[in-house]
């Protein structure tokens, strides 16, 4: 550029990834927004000479659709970017969460008028219904069809519950909604209360979401200075308000019965179902609990139609779905893809691909109550059915991408960890078979267990699943089983052999200096917190195995490759 | 009602719509098992947690497996209550179980009696595939019950007693997840709580982590002390129950067998708690008609209702819950401790013998009666007139060690003159017993008139609250009656508000009185079994050729010989007490 | 079911109000995306100085926060919208990073490292 | 779980009473007053819970339960630079139990408990949602991204010198 004298008029800038890895080195020409794909350095003076001084696109390296093989230039019009659809985030990062002027703007509360003025609310759950908006907190359940449960339960009162009690480790969907756009969920919540007949509508939030507590309170109450909250909204006679309920940090209250113990005060242990909450739920009246990226999703619904929603997605699961991007990924992130895309374009297009150039080895999907996915799911089209069937779940989105260095044993102990401290103890097989899974995965990391303890743990993961009293429970051993099912040879590998592939698991793993690699540098030696590394500057240095706790230290100091984990 | 059909393990059975897979499996005889259910029936106190997953059978069509406990049936559901994969998920959850679960079956208080280890013998587990980190919990000794929580298996039968039914509040589930247990407030010992000690979380225990405080050993030592002349006191409610630990069916009156027994076991003289009870009614009943005849009279001191107070466990209630109104319970003791007063006075005379050289023990269906002997005012020179209180499980137990068949024992007689009783002091053990025990001496006292008939049918029953009006020739006498505390609390609660249309009230803490009591064999929550006890205890009230407690001859010779009459100066300082504030004021810890 | 007449009115009003929030031509625009992840990397003091400056050297902006954009690894983001230009996304951005934006593109129009694509549609372009 | 000694003062406990007041003494309100309560007194010590429990008139023991039920009571005093480490999967893959282990072993105390002087608490937190900054650190309200081993020491720096 400077050779041709363009540097005043054409600017050479570095970005961010595209999230087109696979057909990098990527360069964007601005203002035109063409996309040249595949440069190589010899490509650049073309693209100088034609693009930036002749105004030519080089069609050579344009960018070719592979679906219908024609030249795409202009980066907006590129199936990558269609990758991405924003309906539940369809707010965030454009408007001020905390100006109701500015949603009112972008269609908001438009919706709700339209529901109120055209709509009964029978032909409203049939407009839900026919969207086919599966409930996005993890099990799936059509909401429409819960909405439907609600409404024809009579009772004196009802309730809407928004259950924005996220606790999936890895996960932030909901946060960012409530963060970004409150009003989307408020609106939903209205137009849910209409629907079924309720008049007053919570939302159950982590206490450990000050900011988004924060913005709903605000949005709450500029709802209800503009009479988008409060008695006869917008003069259709109908009351509606909503109040906040904080959670205090326990996992189960995802869960809905459980939530709806935890608002009456009460420990946050599920109920058996039924009754299920429409029928018999927040102080022993009709209930319905939708998750926040649900409610996000319902005002476009009704501004879209349902036939405009259901053309999103696959058959079975219509619509987008949010994910938390994250773990050992380049471009972690919070991302909204139709139904039916694959794993492998959420990860290597629009994650931009692992972390420092490493091995994908699994991605695990639904937190704790997921299982992880391998290469062989990489083209498997996301939906709930699918995820199911492939031994994980759809759970509320969160992405977890894990690389070679990841012990997949290390990782369902991590999971079962979690569960352990996170199940109620109301039921035995939850209470005490989980804990008995994580001492079994545990024994296995150390190297104490043998083959015979595989297949035990496969039985009592099994009965877990079988027998447990709610979700938590039913699905806590999906991680276990998930990764026996694809990783069985490290399962193998650390029972029989006493080793962990992926140099993790500390009681299977040694740390030692390799003599050709090692120029006496003493870095190892100055970090080693126990000091048991011994050896003069510029001596080969030796680790004392007895001494050695496997911090690690040395091996991340060494610059020269020296010190290997064995 | 609507019916439907099901079908279970290949056999159709019609239900009403709404029952559970577990009742209807009942109508075929097919006994599922379970480690947390239970119904108290009438008592309108159902505890299905779904938690111990014992009862998990599988169902047609159903993803997982359905707890049979809390699973509604449908019309055309198919059933397997023991497949192969409800056979292995049921032992691994028990094996899960007892993974965390001290192995000190030989030696625990529950062995035999325990419905865990029932249920591993049933289900065959002959050794556990898992092994790991058990639960510990510091033991906690109170006066009455003991708490072992290692032994403990979440159930939460003993939580839902001690709030819902009882609403004393003492126990709550505490912590989650494999640290979670029931426990007092703050883990601290029940001693140090408001627990008064009614023994239904004991009761319904399955395990031995429920116990109650055992003084057979203390006991045997003194039956063996020549120096010591050792005088028992047997309740009315143990003759009805005591039977079962011998595998009599519920409801086996045995009074005859357990006077024998009593009498093997070494006991000096074996006298009858109904005898005090007769003199509760005196001193009570005496004080109704005072209070009555008062109020009658416009005086507007007088306070009404009268409310009972022979249940030790419903005195700890209101010393708790209600202190400000103790002025309001008769005060009148219990029988248990008129009988200590009069025991080691009147008949300690009699015989001769110093206060330090007698050891009164009572035989009670209760676990509360071991705390209400350690009461400081029940204390002379430090010497309580009770010296400890055994429950009915433990005079089993002993009768058993001393290696009596109790079945072929003879019926015999109590002793003189402290056994001797009448039908209105057997009917003490039961809901509503007492009140009408009341009712026979005071309508007589009162109206001079002899009654006609002498049962009252309208104070029986096993509702949770009765009312009833007895006309006292023209004066209308209104009564009330409640068992469980929880029922209690509501009457309570009236008379503070004021609203509050009795004029005397019957309280017993446990349900059905103290035929279901806390030391008796365990109900386990069975309604059947305490209205059976119930059924005995009026069958052996129609039996006594006396059923009025003003009628028996021992208590006319003691008011002759010794007290007077009714609330007299001395009757007051030995048949009479008073009431503590025990609210919990200070919320320092200690 | 509902009064209309008194709806429309109210929705009347609504479009007013919308009129009256759109962005006006001419003025610069600044979206910082204040959700958890960014005011954690920092984005709050990027805000307060974006505001602060503006105002000292005389640009005719509009600063405001909103939500997550999507874009975790690079927090803080900010989006500016210079009037006649397509929106742009800044990753990584720090104070050093903000004066740089405001100096460079909000002046001068050019370009400075660290532009993120937009990577998805919204639901008007997915008719 | 041990407790702390200490003895309420009256205006303590009328300002308890006034939080219970302002969700009409309903039972249903515990959680709420609880984090009220939490708010006020950095934790719920026993007998800030009895007060809690008289007013709301619901059982000491079912406060007692509650509070043990949800990990973000807590019945011991914090430090006063409380250092939270986010232990959310995101986090622990990219290095969180290492980071954990820095500040214990710098601190010599294990989590949950804080040091001998009062001044710094170790608890874990799941997942605050900043799984873009993994590992995350909070230290009171302030948020530490992509912490590493090394970083640990300059984090408990920046507090060394306030008394």
């Amino acid at each position: 550029m400077n050779a041709q004298d363009l540097q005043d008029e054409v600017q050479v800038v570095t970005t961010g990834c595209f999230g087109f890895c696979e057909k990098g080195p990527i360069v964007k020409v601005i203002p035109d927004n063409t996309f040249y794909v595949s440069v190589e350095p010899g490509d650049a003076g073309e693209i100088i000479a034609e693009h930036a001084i002749k105004g030519r696109r080089v069609d050579r390296l344009l960018y070719v659709d592979p679906t219908n093989k024609q030249q795409i230039a202009d980066s907006r019009g590129m199936g990558f970017y269609k990758k991405q659809i924003r309906i539940a985030l369809r707010n965030c990062g454009l408007i001020d969460p905390e100006n109701i002027d500015e949603y009112l703007a972008a269609d908001g509360y438009e919706a709700m008028g339209r529901v109120f003025a055209e709509m009964s609310p029978e032909e409203a759950i049939q407009e839900m219904i026919d969207s086919g908006l599966r409930g996005r907190g993890g099990g799936g359940f059509p909401a429409g069809i819960k909405w439907q449960i609600a409404s024809k339960v009579e009772a004196d009162q009802k309730y809407v519950v928004c259950n924005a009690d996220e606790g999936d480790p890895g996960a932030f969907m909901d946060r960012s909604i409530l963060e970004g756009d409150p009003h989307s969920v408020l609106e939903a919540m209205v137009i849910n209360g209409y629907c079924i007949g309720a008049t007053k509508g919570l939302i159950y939030i982590r206490a450990e979401y000050p900011l988004a507590i924060n913005r709903l309170k605000i949005a709450i109450g500029q709802a209800r200075d503009y009479g988008l909250l409060g008695k006869d909204i917008l003069g259709s006679g109908f009351d509606f308000d909503v109040e906040i309920r904080y959670g205090a940090g326990a996992f189960v209250c995802g869960e809905e019965t459980a939530l709806i113990h935890s608002m009456e005060g009460e420990r946050g242990e599920p109920t058996f179902k039924p009754p299920f909450p429409a029928q018999s739920g927040y102080l022993g009246k009709p209930t319905n609990v939708n998750n926040v990226e649900t409610f996000a999703n319902v005002p476009v619904i009704f501004n879209k139609g349902a036939k405009w929603f259901a053309g999103i997605g696959t058959e079975k699961s219509k619509g987008t779905k949010v994910f938390a991007l994250a773990g050992k990924i380049n471009n972690v992130g919070l991302i909204e893809v139709p139904m039916g895309i694959t794993l492998r374009e959420v990860i290597f297009e629009i994650g931009g691909g692992i972390k420092d150039g490493k091995k994908f080895k699994a991605v695990q999907t639904g937190g704790p109550s997921g299982g992880c996915l391998t290469e062989k799911h990489l083209d498997t089209p996301i939906d709930f059915d699918n995820l199911l069937s492939a031994g994980s779940m759809m759970g509320s989105g969160g992405m977890i991408v894990m690389d070679e260095d990841d012990c997949m044993v290390a990782v369902a102990k991590f999971y079962l960890d979690f569960t352990v401290e996170e199940s109620c103890g109301k039921c035995s097989p939850c209470r005490i078979g989980n804990k008995r899974l994580y001492e079994l995965l545990d024994n296995i990391t150390k190297g104490q267990a043998d083959k015979e303890d595989l297949e035990n743990m496969r039985n009592l993961c099994g009965v877990i699943r079988d027998s447990s009293l709610c979700g938590l429970g039913q699905t806590s051993p999906n991680p276990v089983l998930s990764t026996m099912d694809n990783f069985m040879d490290e399962y193998i590998a650390h029972v029989e052999e006493d080793r962990c592939p992926s140099g993790v698991c500390k009681d299977l793993i040694r740390y030692e200096i390799i003599p050709e690699n090692c120029v006496g540098c003493t870095a190892c030696a100055r970090n080693c917190p126990v000091n048991c590394i011994a050896g003069e500057r510029k001596q080969l240095h030796v680790i004392d195995q007895s001494l050695c706790i496997k911090c690690n230290a040395c091996f991340e100091k060494c610059k020269f490759n020296a010190v290997a984990i064995i | 009602m609507e019916l439907i059909k099901i079908n279970i393990d290949n056999r159709t059975v019609e239900v009403e719509k709404g029952t559970t897979i577990f009742h209807a499996a009942k109508k075929l005889g097919i006994d599922i098992p379970t480690l947390c259910y239970m119904n108290l029936g009438d008592l309108n106190i159902e505890h299905k947690p779904g938690g111990c997953r014992v009862c998990v059978v599988e169902v047609e069509g159903r993803r997982n497996l359905a707890p049979a406990c809390a699973t509604e049936c449908y019309d055309g559901m198919v059933v397997h209550s023991h497949s192969m994969r409800v056979l292995n998920a049921r032992k691994t959850v028990l094996e899960l179980i007892l993974s965390d679960h001290p192995f000190d079956c030989l030696i625990c208080a529950k062995s035999g009696t325990c419905d865990l280890q029932n249920m591993a013998i049933k289900m065959g587990v002959r050794s556990i595939p898992f092994q790991g980190e058990k639960s510990t919990y510091k033991p906690d000794f109170s006066p009455a019950i003991i708490r072992e929580m290692d032994k403990c298996i979440m159930c939460r039968r003993c939580e839902t007693m001690c709030n819902d039914f009882q609403t004393v509040g003492v126990l709550s589930g505490i912590h989650r997840g494999f640290e979670s247990v029931v426990a007092p407030a703050f883990e601290r010992d029940l001693d140090h709580s408001e627990c008064t000690y009614c023994g239904q979380c004991v009761a319904v225990c399955p395990t031995g982590a429920l116990t109650e405080v055992d003084h057979t050993t203390q006991l045997i030592r003194d039956l063996a002390d020549p120096a010591k002349k050792v005088v028992v006191q047997t309740a009315p409610a143990v003759r009805a129950a005591l039977g079962e630990a011998f595998g009599m069916e519920p409801g086996t009156l045995v009074t005859g067998k357990m006077v024998a027994a009593l009498r093997r076991l070494g006991f000096d003289y074996v006298f009858d708690t109904d005898f005090a009870a007769d003199l509760t009614i005196m001193e009570e009943g005496t004080e109704l008609l005072d209070r009555l005849t008062r109020f009658l009279d416009g005086d507007k001191e007088v306070k009404l209702p009268m409310l009972t107070s022979c249940c030790p466990g419903w005195v700890n209630f209101f010393e708790y819950h209600f202190p400000d109104m103790r002025d309001i319970p008769s005060t009148a003791r219990s029988p248990q401790q008129m009988f200590g007063a009069i025991a080691k006075t009147y008949f300690a005379d009699q015989i001769e013998t110093k206060r330090d050289e007698m050891v009164v023990v009572s035989v009670m269906p209760c676990v509360a009666k071991k705390y209400e002997c350690t009461r400081e005012e029940f204390k002379v020179d430090d010497n309580p007139d009770v010296d400890y209180s055994i429950s009915t499980r433990e005079l089993a137990m002993l009768i058993k060690r001393s290696n009596m068949d109790f079945a072929s024992l003879p019926d015999e007689e109590f002793d003189m003159p402290m056994g001797e009783s009448t039908g209105a002091a057997v009917i003490f053990g039961t809901t509503g017993g007492v009140i009408e025990a009341a009712v026979r001496t005071a309508y007589e006292l009162h109206t001079g008139k002899t009654l006609e008939k002498i049962d009252f049918e309208q104070l029986r029953g096993i509702k949770g609250t009765r009312s009833a009006s007895v006309d006292f020739d023209g004066v209308e006498i209104k009564i009330g009656i409640a068992h469980g505390l929880g029922q209690a609390r509501k009457l309570l609660d009236d008379i503070k508000a004021g609203k509050s249309q009795y004029h005397a009230i019957e309280i017993m803490a446990c349900p059905g009185g103290c035929v279901g009591g806390g030391g008796q064999p365990l109900h386990h929550g069975n309604p059947e079994i305490i209205k059976a006890r119930q059924k005995a205890i009026y069958q052996e009230d129609a039996g006594k050729p006396i059923r009025k407690s003003h009628e028996n001859p021992s208590i006319i010779k003691l008011y002759d010989e010794f007290l007077g009459k009714p609330m007299s100066e001395k009757a007051h300082h030995l048949l009479h007490t008073h009431y503590f504030d025990k609210k919990r004021k200070d919320v320092l810890l200690d | 079911m509902a009064d209309l007449k008194k709806m429309k009115g109210e929705l009347q009003s609504k479009i007013a109000l919308r009129e009256k929030s759109d962005k006006p031509e001419g003025r610069v625009q600044v979206k910082v995306a204040m959700a958890t992840c960014g005011i954690a990397s920092g984005a709050k003091e990027v805000m307060e100085y974006m505001v602060d400056e503006m105002d000292k050297r005389n640009i005719d902006a509009i600063v405001t926060q909103t939500g997550c954009m999507g874009y975790c690894y690079a927090e803080p983001t900010i989006e500016v919208n210079l009037p006649g230009h397509e929106p742009l996304v800044f990753g990584y951005v720090d104070i050093k990073k903000a004066d740089e934006i405001i100096e460079k593109y909000i002046r001068n129009q050019e370009l400075v490292e660290g532009i993120i694509p937009m990577n998805y549609q919204t639901i008007e372009k997915n008719k | 779980m041990t407790s702390i000694k200490l003895k309420l003062k009256e205006s303590e406990v009328q300002q308890l009473k006034e939080v219970a007041r302002s969700f009409d003494n309903k039972p249903g309100e515990l959680i709420n007053v609880l984090h009220k309560a939490q708010e006020i007194f950095g934790y719920l010590p026993a007998e800030v819970q009895e007060v809690v429990a008289s007013e709301l008139n619901v059982s000491v023991a079912k406060v007692y339960g509650v509070v043990t039920f949800y990990s973000f009571f807590t019945m011991l005093p914090r430090g006063r630079y409380p250092i939270s480490i986010c232990t959310g999967t995101a986090c622990y893959v990219r290095g969180a139990e290492k980071v954990l282990d820095e500040f214990k072993r710098l601190l010599k105390v294990p989590v949950g408990e804080t040091t001998a002087d009062g001044k710094f608490s170790i608890t874990c937190l799941r997942c605050v949602g900043a799984c873009g900054l993994a590992p995350v650190v909070m230290v009171g309200d302030k948020t530490y991204g992509r912490v590493t081993t090394d970083g640990v020491k300059g984090i408990l720096k920046e507090y060394e010198d306030e008394v």
